[in-house]
């Protein structure tokens, strides 16, 4: 079985690790770098979508003239990116980082857990999405080039367009990683806390990687099987999407026929709208953990949070069809989608309302992870407004398929929890690797970031408004597209400075890997238990039995001499 | 806690859950599973409603077979609670019997639904025939490929009670791939009548 | 029925093989129970019900007996409420607007496998 | 292309229902800024009068009750509520459930890869019957020329010609992919999937040329697939029927990029 740790061959130490912080690590370097390769490729789409026609400037000579001859990018080649930048960020970027990285990392810890349940199967995961992220990337290499009909894939379009079996191949490996992922995580957290660690004091982060797991563990596989069903009718001609005549590039499909489009659309967003509160609940985790540490004070309303999410969790699997209004789906069906989609936004209001209200009465500490955590509030709050006129129905006519909703859910995703998340990275990156990062450079990369990141996105809102609808490989060809045209070359512009924004971020995360200033074990003096731990914690994490003895966010209680009591201090005198 | 005993040695019994981990584990991906073979049945009945007119199962499939084959699987679902029940009273000799039992059970289950596609093969009835059999094959293609993951595990559990039939986890891992086994009857035992009988 | 199968050490339901026989011959009967009915050609109505319902039969018999969730740990019963709840709207749903747009779908005839191919 | 921006930038209202429409995004949008800016000051004063002081502990709770402090969500919730029963429902039920009475001019689009192909009944107000197996080049919509109703039929590419205030029913249907009826000035929004036959309806209430175009990505010309939509006075919409009557021997063959 598992031999003595210190001297396991390197190879089984770093790249066949079963512990959790060294997958934990892994799937953050991989996750960051497919976020950044999903980055790259929007930036060469908004080029088109800026100067359509216009050659490439710097990468048009490289690009075989197959996906942009002479240096101007072909409609299929600005599809398949955009197919590809919805999926990496979705599937390959957000979900390993929040879940893959900060989960397996952290949650161990933050329970007083060893290990996760099942060490082995949590390396498959690793492995599993690896090989995930290697077969999509080399899908651009195959003849027909990358999928191309969206990160959404709707048949029958997505049936014949070339790229679309790597794609189901690459998204079934996924979705087994995420699934194992979600039962490794279920386990840890319901059977392994530590003693005195009830349910109620657990921190916010681990309940929303709870949520997030049972979303996980219960949402994907109906796309999976979808994912079957598209396969099997790309590679066997059977025709569960596709209607008796459907035509297929002019000619008459022999098809079986009987099947039926909005059926994929069904199975998908089953998954799809539980995704993205997949995508949302772990940052929000994250912001709650950081807000409460650098306020000193514990968390308001910590009973309304958990249950919140825990509502969230259990809604967010009937409303999925609030993206199907349009869809050619009953209108009578819609009406009940409506009314759940606005009892979904009720806790997601009541979340944001505790995590702004946790800020009263405390003494803010505005370091570079609470810069994010901060600038997460007014951002989600605005991501989480502009959801109003598209969650209600005869608005939703008019802005659907839009820059609007594009505006909406970047708004969310991007400013939400990307931002949330590198706040996360400065904040437990002292806990990783015993050094601090740079904070001048933070606050750079976090000022240059936010400012860019409004520059990309509040554009949207004005050309969604104008009715531009989305996915447009030439806005300028749709003649009510021109009067906001500029707006496009201002969203253009502020990606690219969103990169430059970035460099310093990436200096600062690989310099201070080895030169950052050393800290101490707990350097931002946190409740938690992850903070009680070396860092980086030793193989079987805690030196000591651990024991809980109160809830996470102890702080500034009166009459103690120090501001904040850690969870496995039994009484407040030995503090 | 901190000791070198790695988690992967003692079965963690979860304080407040009273189950261990192995169990918790599969009863989770179970969850998954019926999650799966549900979106299949939801997909048929869809399928099914949307279309006007649907071929019985009698004039299309092989019942008699079906039927044989329903008897197959349940009785290795029977074989495989056995070997449950003798692994915990440790008696190898009879756990290996009814294990293998189980195994043969499943083979021959895939044997006769080989047989049975091919008989569709051979009239030249495809997946992309008509909605109908695309349904069949997929539905029973995945069961199958369930199967045939329960037969892998089941062979390596009869391969380890050589050497680690007293690794403190070898009961837990014999009553996980019991449950996976019956979830995997279960699925067939709604399948039968959906495909072949409506 | 017989005793309550008692719960032996480290967690694992004591066996009851006189049980387990019982089990096995009714999930045989019942088998051919269905396959019977179904031979007696009933309206899709009656058919969908005695089908399904045979089914729900031998499928809980399986579930409760042979995976010992006849007294199982309360973690275990949340979890499966939980999933009935999702599976619920996972069916209800997609069937609803299947029925509600069939107006819309001109009606597709699926042809026996046998027709389709000539 | 005539149109003018109203407050948030949305083009003219040219349909019936246009107006109930934007009537929401307004209502919707002013909620939004409020709601955004109250929140917003109450969050910079909390920055402000909390940031750390030396000496000053934090406090540790707010005063303001569990949900207590929740008072502000349940205003929102009962604002969507209201927004729900009396707008979302109603409005969308009436233009999407409910069928235009009386006098109705009714159309059918068939959308395929990157082009629409208008198919009008003709003065004898009957469809031809149309066959998949018929569909080429120069026959789009797959007309059955052997069908007496289908004699007078107008098939046209990328261009609705509609009289103004006369309530049009459409028929969408594609003969490959799903697409998009997308009209903005209209507020007319409507996916369309082959193997079905969508009904929408429109009332067109402003004279001009407005731009129709396809808003589901449906393969990579997805973006040049877009047409125009002239709304004439009752007179010149008549003189136009008259005007491709005879002409209509054979249907005009459709071209994606359309020249106007």
């Amino acid at each position: 079985m598992e031999t003595n740790h210190h001297n396991q061959s390197w190879m089984k130490k770093y790249v066949f690790s079963t512990d959790h912080k060294t997958i934990g690590l892994q799937y953050m370097f991989t996750a960051l770098s497919m976020l950044l390769i999903g980055f790259i490729f929007v930036m060469i789409m908004r080029w088109q979508i800026a100067f359509p026609y216009a050659p490439i400037p710097v990468l048009g000579r490289w690009l075989p003239a197959r996906l942009a001859p002479n240096g101007v990018m072909t409609g299929a080649f600005y599809n398949s990116l955009g197919a590809m930048h919805g999926t990496i960020m979705v599937f390959f970027g957000i979900v390993p980082l929040a879940v893959g990285a900060f989960g397996n990392y952290i949650v161990p810890l933050q329970i007083g857990a060893p290990d996760m349940a099942f060490p082995r199967l949590n390396m498959l995961s690793y492995w599993l999405y690896l090989t995930a992220s290697i077969l999509l990337l080399s899908s651009f290499f195959l003849p027909g080039g990358a999928a191309q009909s969206g990160w959404t894939s709707y048949p029958p379009l997505a049936d014949f367009n070339p790229g679309q079996t790597a794609w189901i191949v690459a998204m079934l490996f996924v979705i087994t990683s995420s699934l194992l992922g979600a039962i490794n995580f279920l386990t840890t957290i319901i059977n392994m806390r530590a003693p005195g660690m009830t349910l109620w004091r657990m921190p916010v982060f681990v309940w929303s990687e709870f949520v997030a797991s049972v979303l996980l563990l219960l949402a994907f596989p109906p796309m999976e099987a979808g994912g079957v069903l598209q396969l099997m009718d790309r590679v066997l001609h059977t025709s569960f999407f596709l209607p008796k005549e459907v035509m297929i590039f002019g000619v008459l499909y022999k098809g079986s026929g009987g099947g039926q489009p909005l059926l994929w659309q069904h199975l998908f967003w089953f998954l799809a709208h539980p995704e993205v509160y997949i995508l949302v609940l772990p940052p929000i985790g994250i912001v709650a953990e950081i807000i409460a540490n650098n306020t000193r004070r514990p968390l308001h309303g910590y009973k309304i949070i958990v249950s919140s999410m825990l509502f969230i969790g259990a809604l967010s699997f009937v409303v999925w069809a609030h993206h199907m209004f349009l869809s050619g789906m009953s209108p009578i069906l819609a009406n009940f989608f409506l009314v759940t989609t606005m009892i979904i936004s009720v806790p997601s209001v009541a979340l944001l309302t505790c995590l702004i209200y946790s800020l009263h009465g405390g003494s803010i500490r505005f370091n570079t992870p609470m810069l994010y955590a901060l600038a997460f509030l007014p951002m989600f709050g605005i991501g989480g407004l502009t959801g109003l006129p598209l969650g209600l129905t005869p608005t939703d006519i008019y802005l659907h398929d839009t820059y609007y909703v594009i505006g909406h859910f970047h708004y969310i995703v991007v400013t939400g929890s990307i931002m949330a998340m590198f706040g996360g990275l400065y904040y437990w990156f002292p806990k990783f690797f015993g050094r601090k990062m740079n904070d001048t450079l933070g606050q750079i990369h976090f000022w240059g970031s936010l400012i860019c990141m409004n520059g990309i996105f509040f554009p949207m809102f004005i050309t969604g408004m104008a009715g531009e609808s989305r996915r447009l490989w030439v806005p300028t060809a749709q003649l009510h597209d021109l009067p906001v045209q500029h707006w496009n070359v201002v969203s253009s512009v502020s990606a690219w400075a969103l990169f430059l924004f970035q460099l310093p971020f990436i200096y600062n995360f690989f310099h201070s890997l080895f030169h950052g200033e050393k800290t101490v074990e707990n350097p931002w003096h946190a409740t938690t238990l992850e903070w009680t731990c070396p860092s980086p914690p030793p193989h079987g994490n805690f030196t000591k039995p651990v024991r809980v003895y109160r809830g996470p966010y102890e702080y500034s209680l009166p009459g103690a001499h120090r501001d904040w009591i850690a969870q496995d201090i039994e009484s407040e005198a030995a503090a | 806690m901190s000791s070198e005993a790695a988690v992967m040695d003692v079965p963690h019994v979860g304080a407040s859950t009273g189950v261990t981990n192995a169990k918790l584990g599969i009863w989770l991906f179970l969850a998954s599973e019926v999650m799966l073979f549900s979106t299949l049945f939801t997909t048929y009945i869809v399928l099914r409603l949307g279309s006007s007119s649907w071929p019985r199962g009698w004039n299309v499939l092989n019942v008699p077979l079906g039927t044989v084959n329903t008897l197959v699987l349940i009785t290795s679902s029977v074989t495989v609670v056995m070997a449950y029940a003798k692994a915990i009273e440790r008696k190898r000799g009879q756990f290996r019997l009814f294990m293998s039992l189980t195994i043969a059970l499943g083979v021959l289950f895939l044997i006769l639904k080989g047989f049975e596609w091919g008989q569709h093969f051979h009239n030249g009835e495809f997946p992309s025939t008509s909605i109908f059999l695309a349904a069949y094959f997929t539905m029973t293609g995945l069961h199958a490929l369930h199967v045939i993951g329960g037969l892998i595990t089941n062979s390596i559990l009869l391969w380890l009670s050589e050497t680690q039939w007293d690794h403190p986890l070898f009961i837990g891992r014999v009553e996980a791939a019991g449950l996976y086994w019956h979830f995997v009857d279960i699925v067939w035992i709604f399948l039968f009548p959906a495909l072949y009988l409506l | 029925m017989t005793t309550q199968t008692s719960h032996a050490a480290g967690g694992h339901a004591a066996p009851n093989v006189k049980l387990y026989m019982i089990i096995f011959g009714a999930l045989a009967f019942l088998t051919l129970l269905t396959v019977l009915v179904s031979y007696i050609h009933l309206p899709p109505g009656p058919a969908v019900a005695a089908a399904l319902g045979i089914a729900v039969v031998k499928s809980s018999l399986v579930v409760l007996f042979f995976m010992h969730l006849i007294n199982e740990r309360p973690i275990i019963y949340g979890l499966l409420a939980l999933v009935a709840f999702f599976v619920l709207f996972l069916y209800l749903l997609p069937m609803t607007d299947t029925i509600a747009t069939s107006g819309r779908r001109p009606a597709q005839a699926v042809t026996t496998a046998v027709e389709a191919t000539r | 292309m005539s149109g003018y921006y109203r407050w948030l930038g949305l083009p003219v209202e040219a349909s019936g229902y246009a107006h109930s429409i934007d009537d929401g995004l307004l209502l919707i949008h002013a909620a939004m800024l409020a709601i955004f800016v109250l929140w917003g000051i109450f969050f910079a004063y909390l920055l402000i009068r909390y940031r750390r002081k030396d000496g000053v502990p934090a406090k540790r709770d707010s005063g303001h009750g569990g949900w207590g402090s929740l008072v502000p969500d349940f205003i929102v919730m009962a604002f969507e509520i209201g927004l729900i029963v009396l707008y979302a429902i109603p409005v969308w039920s009436r233009i999407k459930v409910d069928e235009p009475m009386g006098k109705v001019n009714t159309i059918d689009i068939v959308a395929q890869q990157f082009a629409w192909n208008v198919h009008y009944p003709g003065p004898d107000g009957k469809f031809g019957k149309t066959d998949p197996k018929l569909v080429s080049f120069t026959n789009p919509v797959g007309l059955d020329l052997k069908d007496p109703a289908a004699k007078d039929d107008i098939v046209l590419a990328n261009e609705i010609h509609l009289p103004v205030g006369v309530p049009t029913l459409f028929n969408l249907s594609s003969l490959d992919v799903i697409h998009d009826f997308s009209i903005a000035p209209f507020r007319l929004k409507q996916d369309i999937v082959p193997g079905m036959m969508i009904p929408v309806w429109v009332t067109p209430t402003r004279i001009g040329t407005y731009e129709l175009f396809c808003a589901q990505l449906c393969g990579f010309g997805h973006s040049l697939m877009h047409g125009r939509v002239i709304v004439e006075s009752e007179k010149d919409y008549q003189a136009w029927l008259k005007s491709m009557a005879p002409a209509q021997a054979a249907s005009q063959p459709a071209n994606s990029a359309n020249s106007f």
